[in-house]
């Protein structure tokens, strides 16, 4: 049909084709490597007390590890833009959903005093 | 604000005229600030709709189809009108938010001299302890001119406090305590209604908010006085045995309470915070979540043991001991109507050592100076 | 609408299989989007119900109709079938299903068994939902705030819930569907901008429903799981925290109003495109805005929190945030009103509504800003003012959007005219009845009546019996389309395309084959391509046959179909 | 979703659409999975911030080898469904069916281990809702309930997606024994990798935030003094 030939059908036109969707066994076990290497570091780095630093420690071994997956044995790094922005947008609205309940979270209870813009109201003056 | 007080004698000449009702009364110091919002929002947006529906009318009409083959006709529209259109309403749109920011700043913290009135909320009634003790049920007496605090917190689902006339509003939420405040202006009797839906009576979880002179209000609380909140929280203090660990010296294994509230505390994980109400009651009924630094956490915690009006009992006692003499603000007059029972006073029963009683307390600045008329001139409200 | 003589195709979809089975097991996207129309239209009719039912009772201010139990149980019904049952799939499931295929020259959606699967899940939940209707009721208010709903509701809260996560999952389904239909299944030729409106809408749309949806299921199994084990997630005697309850809802139900809007808003752009026969002004700027609305519809959801003791920090992020929204909602208003300039503008009967449309949307906008603000919503939440706030959204919005739609499409769809006259008329009653039923409550609103009450004070009553006065006014505009949509099913007059609208579906035939077009179509123009006769000094002699004899062949393909 | 008996459905025109569709539709779903469960994460990082401590003391109750195992256990999973893939795209039918047998091996493995740990919990009456008792410090009770009901939820509708999981790879298993799959046509298999990985990626976020938690404490837990 027309349309791999329409110019105006960009995903169709400009994909990757049916080229080679996963990654080499190599890669694949390099991946592997890592990521047990991530497990073991995430136990090794909980059993000391570390701290403020434990759970910002913890997640960052945890976020590493879930982009090796995504990019390599998911292979977003292969994929086309539109995969990618799926991928994106969803982790995208998953932290404004923890952004902005944490907004409240952790700004409760501080609430602010402003000098008051209607300190000459006549009727507060006179306390 | 003479222009809203012009529009409300119009509302009011309409509401009489027609016998409709078109605008709430406005008894309280922030109520004015909140319709002049509401009046400045109206007129732009209403001026903007009756444009939009003005202009579409006329175009309809002028470029209606006159034949069934008539074809649209070329229209050279500059496109920069589309950022004009983006860029103009943003900015109406940025001062609606900052000025409605401001208002409600304004009034999220209550002034430090505020009257202080417990609330509790539950399953369908308002209950008011006034800080001298005095309860009531679904009516709340208050004093004109005078900021009013009400801290409120819930037995059992969400409601939600709102005084229409005051234009306030604000969730009464289980286990922790929300506040609200207002000053009335103008006495007289007012709706008070749950606004969030809390089960089967919701609707009948309604009272009323009798705005009196402060004159008034002495006599009332007078009249009404069962006993001092600290007062009985003292009792509790002393029958719970909190003073056997909260002895004030200095092997005491807990620490020492006056002063305590409005007061910054270190915590064990270095992290400081203010001792509110909230911060006092989690250190009744659950005193291991935040642990005072150079204390062990041996407190035993009273959660489920103590009602919710014994907790407000109890941090008020707690709060008062903190206060110094010359932040009270007795609201009795020089000359009360009646003299006060012995013993109610309760800054003559705080145990001793930490706060000396006054023999006599300042005068009430808003009574001294209350310009206002006397309450037979205000016009109850139905209800 | 053009008096035509044409006559329909011999097979189309509609009879190109007979029986039950036919429509039960099909996975063609007409033929579901039917199934859905159904559906919803029972479901819009029982949720109108229980709102005439409400306004019964309020018409005085004692409890003389119903007591407080049956009253409780009548608004949250309400609520819960109109919003998850009726609105969120209204323009999408029906209108969009049916559609979205034939505006992209497509034979299909990308997944045509997930599309059946998603019917069947929404009717699973509308069992759910019936079922709950027949036992007894279930009296939370739409928004199932804990701990009442987990804790203290002696009604049918499980079942409630679960009926809402079903109909969510279902939801689901057709936006992911359409996600992939739009980017895999156009015609060649069709870029983006050269898409209907009505596809940028709904897309915008999906992506809402695809993202926030999943968070609105798993708070519903939480209420359910906490209700059946009492367990404590939200109730607070346990530890936890209703408020959280809230942020988790809203982060839903905000986005939801826009999945509920933003099919409408296509909608409008198609009617007041096709008839005023032009293009619609800055068709770039109406389309972004779409996905604008979609984007922003996250960042919004705390403003239904001003008073719950949010943070006032976070109050202040979700006021401003919820300008940033309107922005766009102001984009489409005054694109639509530049694009009646010089139209050749005609009074249909989907013409009307969608002037009824823009009118109402603006106002139930504005009065958004309003609640917006933090220092008014502190004095209007949870009052009357909310209640005419939405509903001049979604119903003088989202349901006269899709009633326009509705009778745009209706000879696309069966190929026959509803009668025009009593077309006009019921779009009349309909927006009568429903200013006298809602321009009130904005009054009593402000003067502080809240909402969920079924007892009221005297002095509220002369408003109230207006408002339920204007209710039954609109009863009776929603019922007449009923019964003549019905009757036109037979008896109306042969149609193909009255309105000479252009774009692809209107290339199909009417009603479509079951394979929508014989061939695919190849798209070489943009969107609205109506001939324009120069720009005139005078008015009168720009009159033009010349193009309108076969004013939707510019493609010159699919046309066929017609003459089968 | 996709036609699996023939290769091309009939509203698609090319085999290269109808795959690129499916890719699309089943981020899509993995879209609202990463919600569904961002939701569950989100009340999670609410109450710990509320009860940090009780959070501590609980998860020092989590067993973290059985935790650690099972994301071993998932890692290879995940690697034998990246070679099952590989495998489908070079035709290799026994490649295909040895790696998809590893595959399900290890999930089962998983399953198991978590049976375990659940029966262990259970008869230490660790159970919100069923026999939650707590013994540790009684003002962690609150915060160590609600770190077990997250916890049994959490972890609960993961392993519904692995049981979900084995079921979809047996149909897979016994397609691709039917020899369903070419080079030209493997969606199926494809897709479910995709579903197997984000199944696995979940866990990497759960096994530190419920079993690690509390690691550094003194073990057994129950309060730390
Ligand atoms: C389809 C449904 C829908 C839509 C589209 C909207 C749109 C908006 N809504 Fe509404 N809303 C609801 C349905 C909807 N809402 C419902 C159901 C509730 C109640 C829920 C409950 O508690 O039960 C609610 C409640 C609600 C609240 C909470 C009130 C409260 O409980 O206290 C707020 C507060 O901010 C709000 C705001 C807005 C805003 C700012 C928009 C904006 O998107 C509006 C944008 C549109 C415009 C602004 C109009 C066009 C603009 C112009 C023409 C420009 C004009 C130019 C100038 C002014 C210069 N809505
Ligand atoms: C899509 C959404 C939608 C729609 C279309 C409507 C439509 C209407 N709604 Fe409602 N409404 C809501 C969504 C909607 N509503 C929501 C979400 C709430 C909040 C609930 C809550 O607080 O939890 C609410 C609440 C609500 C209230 C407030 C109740 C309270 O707080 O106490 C009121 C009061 O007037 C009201 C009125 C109406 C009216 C008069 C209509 C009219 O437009 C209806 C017109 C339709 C008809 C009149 C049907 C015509 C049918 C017949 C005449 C035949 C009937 C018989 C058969 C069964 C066959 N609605
Ligand atoms: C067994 C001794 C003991 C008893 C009995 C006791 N407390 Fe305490 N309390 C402590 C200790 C120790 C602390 C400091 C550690 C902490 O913050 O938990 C404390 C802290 C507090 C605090 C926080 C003070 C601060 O500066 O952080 C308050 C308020 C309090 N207790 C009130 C009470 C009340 C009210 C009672 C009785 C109902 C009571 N306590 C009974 C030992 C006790
Ligand atoms: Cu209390 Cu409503
Ligand atoms: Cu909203």
């Amino acid at each position: 049909m027309a349309h791999e030939t329409t110019p105006h059908n960009e995903h169709l036109a400009n994909g990757q084709g049916h080229a080679h969707h996963s990654i080499s066994p190599a890669t694949c076990l390099l991946v592997f490597a890592a990521l047990v290497i991530g497990t073991v570091a995430t136990v090794w780095t909980a059993s000391m007390d570390l701290g403020v630093l434990n759970t910002p420690v913890a997640l960052s071994i945890a976020v590493a590890k879930a982009t090796l997956i995504i990019l390599y044995f998911m292979h977003v790094l292969y994929s086309k833009w539109l995969t990618r922005m799926v991928v994106i947008g969803s982790f995208f609205f998953l932290i404004v959903l923890f952004g902005l309940t944490f907004a409240d979270y952790l700004t409760r209870e501080k609430t602010p005093e402003i000098p008051s813009l209607y300190s000459s109201d006549p009727i507060l003056k006179q306390q | 604000m003479t222009e809203l007080t012009l529009l409300n004698a119009l509302f009011s000449w309409a509401a009489l005229a027609f016998r409709l009702p078109l605008f709430p009364e406005q008894a309280s110091a922030n109520a004015p600030r909140v319709d002049a919002l509401y009046f400045f929002m109206l007129a732009v947006c209403g001026g903007v709709s009756i444009a939009i529906v003005l202009l579409i009318f006329y175009f309809a009409v002028k470029y209606r189809r006159r034949a069934p083959d008539q074809l649209a006709e070329e229209a050279h529209v500059p496109i920069a009108l589309e950022w004009a259109w983006i860029i103009i309403p943003s900015l109406f749109f940025l001062s609606f938010f900052a000025w409605g920011a401001l208002v409600y700043f304004e009034d999220a913290k209550a002034p430090k001299d505020a009257l202080e009135i417990a609330c509790t909320g539950r399953q369908w009634m308002w209950k008011f302890q006034h800080p001298d003790g005095q309860r009531e049920i679904n009516t709340l007496h208050i004093p004109i001119g005078k900021p009013i605090k009400l801290v409120m917190v819930s037995e059992d689902v969400i409601h939600s406090m709102f005084v229409p006339a005051f234009r306030i509003h604000m969730d009464v939420i289980p286990k922790r305590y929300t506040e609200v405040w207002f000053e009335a202006t103008k006495p007289g009797t007012y709706h008070m209604f749950c606004s969030q839906y809390c089960g089967t009576e919701h609707a009948n979880m309604i009272g009323s908010v009798v705005a009196l002179e402060p004159h008034e209000y002495q006599a009332w609380l007078n009249g009404a006085a069962t006993g001092s909140l600290a007062l009985r929280g003292e009792g509790l203090f002393n029958k719970l045995a909190c003073n056997g660990c909260h002895t004030g010296d200095a092997e005491a294994r807990g620490p020492y309470l006056p002063g305590l509230y409005g007061r910054n505390v270190q915590l064990t994980t270095g992290e400081v915070i203010v001792a509110d109400e909230n911060y006092i009651r989690e250190s009744i009924i659950k005193p291991g979540a935040k642990i005072a630094a150079g204390y062990d956490n041996i407190m035993p915690g009273y959660d489920g043991q103590l009602t919710e009006e014994q907790i407000i009992e109890l941090v008020a006692y707690i709060k008062h001991l903190g206060k110094k003499y010359d932040q009270f603000e007795p609201v009795a007059p020089p000359t009360a109507p009646a003299p006060r029972p012995a013993g109610q006073n309760p800054d003559q029963t705080l145990p001793t050592g930490n706060v000396k009683p006054s023999a006599t307390p300042p005068a009430t600045p808003s009574e001294a100076t209350s310009p206002r008329p006397a309450p037979e001139g205000a016009r109850p409200k139905a209800n | 609408m053009i008096e035509e003589n044409v006559s329909l195709p011999r097979i189309h979809y509609l009879n190109s299989h007979y029986g039950w089975k036919s429509w039960l097991f099909t996975t063609d996207h007409k033929r579901i989007g039917l199934l859905y129309m159904i559906s919803i239209t029972l479901m819009f009719f029982l949720g109108g119900f229980f709102a005439l039912l409400i306004r019964l009772e309020l018409l005085t201010p004692q409890a003389d109709m119903f007591n407080a139990d049956t009253y409780n149980k009548f608004f949250t019904l309400h609520g819960v079938i109109l919003v998850f049952f009726f609105l969120v799939p209204s323009i999408p499931a029906t209108l969009g299903n049916f559609l979205i295929p034939l505006m992209i020259g497509a034979k299909d959606v990308a997944f045509p068994k997930l599309n059946l699967l998603s019917w069947y899940i929404y009717a699973i939940g509308s069992l759910f939902t019936l079922w709950v209707v027949a036992v007894g009721g279930v009296d939370t208010g739409w928004t199932f705030y804990t701990p009442y709903s987990t804790t203290f509701a002696n009604t049918h809260v499980i079942a409630a819930t679960l009926g809402v996560f079903f109909t969510g999952f279902s939801s689901i389904l057709t936006g992911l569907n359409f996600i992939v239909t739009i980017h895999k299944m156009r015609a060649p030729g069709l870029t983006w901008f050269r898409l209907p409106l009505f596809i940028w809408s709904l897309y915008a749309t999906s992506i809402i429903q695809v993202l926030a949806t999943p968070v609105l299921g798993i708070t519903m199994v939480l209420i359910a799981v906490e209700r059946f084990a009492r367990v404590g997630i939200f109730d607070p005697a346990l530890g936890g925290d209703p408020v959280l309850f809230q942020h988790m809802f809203w982060f839903y139900s905000h986005p939801a109003v826009y999945i509920m809007i933003l099919p409408s808003l296509g909608v409008v752009s198609e009617l007041i495109s096709a008839f005023t026969w032009k293009r619609v002004f800055g068709y770039k700027f109406v389309a972004v805005s779409s996905l604008m609305i979609a984007i922003f519809s996250f960042i919004v959801w705390g403003h239904h929190m001003y008073v719950s003791s949010m943070s006032i920090y976070a109050g202040m992020l979700f006021s401003i945030l919820s300008y940033l929204v309107a922005v766009p909602s102001a984009v489409k208003v005054f694109n639509w009103t530049a694009t009646l300039y010089k139209g050749s503008v005609s009074y249909d009967t989907p013409m009307l509504y969608a002037l009824g449309f823009i009118g109402l949307f603006t106002i139930g906008g504005l009065t958004g800003l309003f609640l917006a603000s933090m220092g008014l919503d502190r004095h209007l939440h949870d009052t009357y003012f909310v209640i005419a706030h939405f509903h001049l959204i979604m119903v003088g919005g989202a349901v006269m959007g899709y009633f326009g739609g509705l009778h745009y499409w209706w000879p696309k769809m069966f190929g026959r005219m509803y009668p025009e006259w009593w077309g006009r008329l019921s779009a009349l009653i309909v927006f009568v009845g429903f200013n006298l039923s809602f321009f009130p409550q904005f009054i009593i609103g402000y003067l502080g009546m809240p909402r969920r009450y079924h007892v009221y004070a005297p002095e509220f009553q002369v408003l109230n019996v207006m408002s339920t006065a204007g209710s039954s006014i609109l009863g009776v505009g929603y019922l007449l389309p009923l019964v003549y949509f019905i009757w036109s099913l037979r008896y109306g007059k042969v149609a193909s395309n009255p309105w000479m609208a252009k774009g692809l579906e209107w290339e199909a035939a009417s009603p479509p084959l079951p394979e929508n077009f014989l061939e695919q179509p190849v798209v070489t123009e943009e969107a609205y391509n109506y001939p324009i006769r120069p720009a005139q000094p005078t008015r009168h002699t720009g009159r033009l046959t010349s193009g309108l004899a076969q004013p939707a062949d510019t493609t010159g393909k699919g046309r066929e179909a017609e003459v089968v | 979703m996709s036609n699996a008996h023939s290769p091309i459905a009939h509203h698609f025109y090319t085999v290269e659409q109808q795959k690129e569709a499916a890719t699309i539709g089943m981020w899509l779903f993995l879209a609202t999975e990463i919600l569904l469960f961002g939701a569950l994460f989100t009340a999670y990082a609410v109450y710990r911030q509320k009860f940090p401590d009780a959070f501590m003391v609980a998860s020092s109750r989590m067993d973290w080898k059985m935790g650690g195992l099972n994301t071993l256990f998932l890692i290879i999973s995940s690697v034998t469904m990246v070679f099952a893939v590989s495998a489908a795209e070079k035709g290799r039918r026994g490649g295909l069916l040895g790696f998809l047998a590893a595959t399900g091996f290890f999930g089962t493995l998983f399953l198991v281990v978590k049976y375990f740990e659940y029966k262990h919990h259970y008869h230490d009456q660790d159970v919100p809702g069923l026999n939650f008792h707590w013994a540790g410090a009684p003002e962690f009770a609150n915060g160590a309930q609600m770190f077990f009901f997250l916890y049994f939820f959490m972890t609960g509708l993961h392993a519904l997606h692995m049981v979900v999981g084995l079921g979809l790879l047996i149909w897979i298993f016994i397609t691709a024994y039917q020899g369903k799959y070419s080079p030209e046509y493997y969606n199926p298999v494809e897709m479910f990798g995709l579903y197997w990985h984000f199944v696995d990626l979940v866990w990497i976020f759960l096994f530190p935030l419920l079993y690690l938690l509390g690691a550094h404490l003194p073990p057994g837990g129950g309060g730390h003094h």
